[in-house]
């Protein structure tokens, strides 16, 4: 993409222009959630949508995430291409069992006669001072339902292909955008329109010493860690999952049969979340090429972020504390 | 034949119309039976009956536009199902899991109605989730300006999930042209009403701010005229209804349930006696309309139609296992 | 000093009542603000506002008896748990999340009240769960012959969810001991009440077989006397009521968000001319229980208690991160 | 327990039994779910509670699950011991939002001030002609969030024990009851009241060549699979975990540091099924006492068994396939 012409912006509102242009040019897209309107989205996602849109397609749902699930599978089953918002990724749950049980096994049940294309987007993750219902991670849940896809791009330039993927997929995504990345995270869009497609990881920094697996925060904290190793002859080969499910298999063990060592880092609650689906696969399929053990970095067995600073500083691992593990894993 | 002051005349009934829907439940009621034989010759493991219902779903059924509206069913609706296109060859399809069965390809468990060329929208177990569905589909036909009118149909006991009250607060809100059918036979498996509703369900409309009515759901004219004037309203873009129509089902929960441990033999009888078919029987002899060697006739052609379909879809094939993992995805192969 | 005719004499209440209702508005108005400088500084990193609520928080809780009664409050309800027992230190100490916060110890954000001593209800954020746990605990104190009533407070926005539709049910036909209050401010964040609620809220009740009634928000003696009644017949053994107040909050929803996209300067002007406080010291100049002096006294004083419990709270200490872990069951070491 | 009185019973029976004596030493306890009452449960579990406990104590819900996890919750608060049966375990999802945000979390978000003894009950699994929304396994969506508790026995001497356990637990559990095994599995149970502690797998059949681990009703087709396989000479450790979360992987590594071979099965969907988290465990754990892959048997990404008998057969792992597998990672 050396030629093509890019604007620098941040996560948020590359995901802001992304969706606005794609309504532009599709009027099946419809969005809908609490707060979307006048407000423009708690976090300004659809910010200037209602004056651009109208209020047909920028719908200010009541406060039930049920309502707002299945009142966009309808819509989905009828033809529309809705985009509903989750506030918080906290707050999906009410709505769990119109997404798990009914957008998820529409195309199944009814034979590939209904299909149920529902974007489902959220923003979710640690590191804000979110506290227990402001700072959870969701996609282990999501992503152990056969029938959705979960993505969790970290980038911009990711979030605006993934997005536009998305919204043209025919089945339900479940499409997670990491607050704490919002405003964070940087970078060179591509003004012009392109997709990415799911279930390819992004090995965005080559190692020969131990691969390291991670998406959203994390990903970023692992590749500045994996820099500061590098001072010292450490090379870490970094992957960003970007999707959960479909999950690219394929790029983590091409790299585990390179580096033989392997350490998964997320933000979730360890136990079974997304680290453990890959550290089983790893041990199914490439068990006899580590060198040492497998290695899973996830958040402690509390529910979530406690609010005060020290509480919140203890749950959330940091840079400092990933350098350490890495090298200790290379070291190994 | 019909007389100038006839009740069906005034709610603009033809007699083909009162024909035809003696006709459909007269296929229910045959094909309600023929399962439940099927049931106990161990050759149809699960069975939903519909019988005693016949009215309150013919009779709002018969309201809407085929081709047009959309029909957002529950499990219990094999009447109304019947009347939006499904054959009775179709439902046995569905009953014994096979491969053309039109809902699921046997997928589903039998009575999870839906086919798209039909306008049934595919249907679960979990209750009352096809009510958002509804009222998402209804907003997305007044968003396209189509004319169409969306239904939905569900038990009192589904009137408790949450996704009843946001169905009628989303409706409420956009004003929606859509219909809530309520068909309420006054137990959920062995629930009574009296443990299931508080207050009532039709009184509940008003605190949405839209029309709720009562109706008897064993009066095919009255099922019909209170869901037209309804269907008439949202055509209109005055906005949603709910009609409650009481009834009762005859047979247990299913085939699973045994109804003796929560219903008295004495109610159950007592509710017989007010079966829909005699009833509207009744109505049609008292227009002129049928006699007794019509009655007989067209129970003869039904019932035929019936073991026709029951037999074709004994016979027809299951799916093939290895299909098992299709269709997950439209994108995606998975296993 | 009061007269014979006085309303509040008629409602039941005395000189004192009056006076606490009022020191404890004052209270929770000169916490707000105090909260607001400590967000302004940089050392409050959320607030949750109640100033506009405070008539309506008072007076519901008013009528509840302290030590037997059981509060099941919402986020906004500052005002609520101070008459429930809080100091403005406990408020302090929550906002600055410190080790001794009584609702949670520095876990939870601000404003998520709990507090077992002094019948408080652990609540989170997810909107409308503590309705249904209103509920159950409404049916074990009936279960247990106890004699106590639950109040839950909840916002507009609250009424949309499943829970509330659920605890209006299981309410209604367990005839349960307990009051729902939603403090209507016609706005959850953004979202008008025309977007939220369909009908009315107060018009609901009637569709659960129990009394709702609508009342103005702003008027501290109209809350009282509604609650009042309220509490009375669930303590009689009657059953459960809804209770509508109508008030507007002053500030933005938090210190997160800005009212200004989605609120006119007009609006928010004409209701803080409708402040609860002055409209409540007009009553008791008229009864002559304040006068200037009277009022001057009690501002100084109720400012300097939260001055000092900001202080206070500002100077204990946060949580031991070694504790982070603790409590997640009471019988397993986790982590 | 040699000397112990037993009766033969089958597993549901078992807990018709243990939940009706302890019923009776406790008037803290009280039943709530869809058709508890007259009917006594649609399996039956709490049939004739009706008329010994009476109406307060056997209560019939609207139905609604999330009402049942919430009003549960609520008396939980102030002191009942309420079981709550879930009369599906596919039907629980309603009710989602109560568990893993209020219940499991009440605890840990009062700093110890309020606990939630609430019992949830329900029965799960396949096998039973059940379809896509009557077969399902959810042990792994619950056993993901820290504050609950799961498990899930397998033999009706492991759910007398358990149950009590479960009654008398100060926080939620979740306790789930295979469909398949309620009337197939049957065993002496000890006529006195017991305790099983939670977090304690059991060995069911020792053996030295490859360690099995499972759970449900796919634990006994393990042993089954094992006893055939016994014939040939090769000998399967067979292990029930009985217990998700706490989860006792002293038991497993214990066992996979004498077998070096470990297959995990499980009928839930395999990608982030609790094998998941058992596979990782051990890579991280017991990586270079392995002699082969670690093997997952588990349900295809599909949205649970399809209802027509050829395809319901298709998804359930048999006693024919296990012991296939087995024989193939004992001979790697
Ligand atoms: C979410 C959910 N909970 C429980 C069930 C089990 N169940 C199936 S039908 C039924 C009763 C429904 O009663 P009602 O809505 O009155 O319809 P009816 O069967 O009486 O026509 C129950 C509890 C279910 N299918 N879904
Ligand atoms: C389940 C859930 N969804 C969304 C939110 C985000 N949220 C917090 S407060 C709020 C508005 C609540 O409005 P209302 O109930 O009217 O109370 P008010 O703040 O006006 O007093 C929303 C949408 C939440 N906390 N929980
Ligand atoms: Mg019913
Ligand atoms: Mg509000």
């Amino acid at each position: 993409m050396a030629e093509t012409a890019t604007t620098n912006k941040n996560l948020v509102s590359t995901i802001h222009d992304t969706l606005a242009e794609e309504m532009r040019n599709d009027d099946r897209i419809v969005v809908l959630g609490e707060d979307v309107g006048a407000r423009g989205g708690v976090f300004r996602v659809t910010m200037g949508f209602l004056d651009e849109f109208g209020e047909d397609r920028v719908i200010d749902t009541p406060l039930d995430e049920n309502l707002i699930a299945g009142v966009a599978i309808g819509m989905a089953m009828d033809g529309l291409l809705p985009v509903a918002e989750m506030q918080f990724a906290d707050f999906i749950f009410p709505g769990f069992n119109q997404i798990v049980q009914e957008a998820a096994r529409i195309r199944y049940r009814s034979n590939n006669d209904f299909n149920c294309p529902v974007l489902f987007r959220t923003p979710y993750g640690g590191g804000v001072h979110g506290a227990l219902y402001h700072s959870q991670s969701i996609e282990a849940l999501f992503a152990h339902v056969p029938g959705l896809k979960v993505v969790a791009p970290s980038t911009p330039e990711d979030a605006k292909g993934m997005l536009i993927t998305a919204i043209q997929d025919e089945d339900p995504v479940l499409f997670l955008e990491h607050k704490k990345c919002y405003r964070l995270i940087k970078g060179d869009v591509p003004d012009e329109r392109y997709n990415i497609e799911f279930g390819k990881a992004k090995v965005r920094r080559e190692g020969s010493d131990v691969t390291v697996v991670s998406y959203g925060l994390m990903h970023h904290f692992c590749v500045e860690a994996a820099d500061r190793l590098s001072k010292d002859g450490i090379e870490a080969e970094v992957i960003d999952l970007r999707s959960i499910y479909p999950l690219d298999m394929g790029t983590i063990l091409e790299s585990v049969g390179k580096t033989n060592k392997v350490m998964i880092v997320y933000e979730d609650n360890k136990f079974l979340g997304v680290g453990a689906e890959v550290a089983a696969q790893i041990a199914e399929n490439a068990l006899f090429e580590l060198d040492g053990p497998i290695v899973r970095i996830g958040g402690p067995h509390v529910p979530a972020m406690p609010f005060a600073p020290t509480l919140e500083h203890w749950f959330l691992p940091d840079v400092d504390r990933l350098e350490q593990e890495m090298r200790k894993l290379a070291e190994y | 034949m019909a007389k100038g002051k006839d009740l069906h005349t005034d709610l603009g009934l033809k007699e083909e119309d009162l024909l035809g829907m003696y006709r459909y439940m007269l296929l229910a009621r045959y094909c309600d039976e023929r399962q439940w034989a099927l049931n106990r010759m161990g050759k149809a493991p699960f069975v939903v009956p519909v019988s005693g219902h016949e009215a309150a779903q013919v009779g709002s059924a018969w309201a809407f536009e085929k081709g047009k509206d959309v029909f957002c069913p529950y499990y219990r609706d094999m009447a109304l199902v019947l009347v939006a296109g499904f054959t009775p060859k179709d439902i046995f399809l569905g009953l014994f899991g096979k491969k053309d069965d039109p809902s699921s390809g046997g997928r589903q468990m039998p009575a999870h109605w839906g086919s798209k060329e039909r306008n049934i929208i595919t249907g679960s177990s979990p209750i009352a989730t096809q009510v958002l569905h509804a009222a998402g589909i209804a907003y997305s036909k007044k968003y396209k300006k189509a004319d169409a009118v969306v239904g939905t149909w569900f038990g009192e006991g589904g009137t408790s999930e949450g996704d009843w009250h946001g169905a009628m607060n989303f409706a409420g809100i956009h004003k929606l042209p859509m219909v809530f059918f309520c068909e309420n036979n006054q137990y959920a498996i062995s629930v009574h009403e009296s443990k299931q509703v508080a207050g009532s369900v039709h009184g509940r409309a008003q605190g949405y701010g839209f029309p709720g009515h009562l109706g008897d759901g064993n009066d095919i004219l009255e099922s019909y005229r209170l869901a037209k004037e309804a269907v008439d309203r949202a055509r209109a873009g005055e906005g949603p209804s709910l009609i409650e129509l009481r009834t009762y089902r005859h047979y247990s929960h299913t085939s699973d349930d045994d109804d003796r441990t929560y219903r008295s033999k004495e109610e159950v009888e007592e509710w017989k006696q007010k079966d829909p078919i005699p009833r509207f029987e009744t109505y049609l002899r008292s227009v002129d309309l049928i006699d007794d060697a019509k009655i007989e006739a067209m129970r003869e052609e039904t019932k035929a139609e019936v073991t026709e379909g029951a037999k074709a879809a004994e016979e027809a094939e299951f799916p093939d296992p290895g299909t098992a993992a299709d269709h997950v995805y439209g994108d995606l192969e998975v296993v």
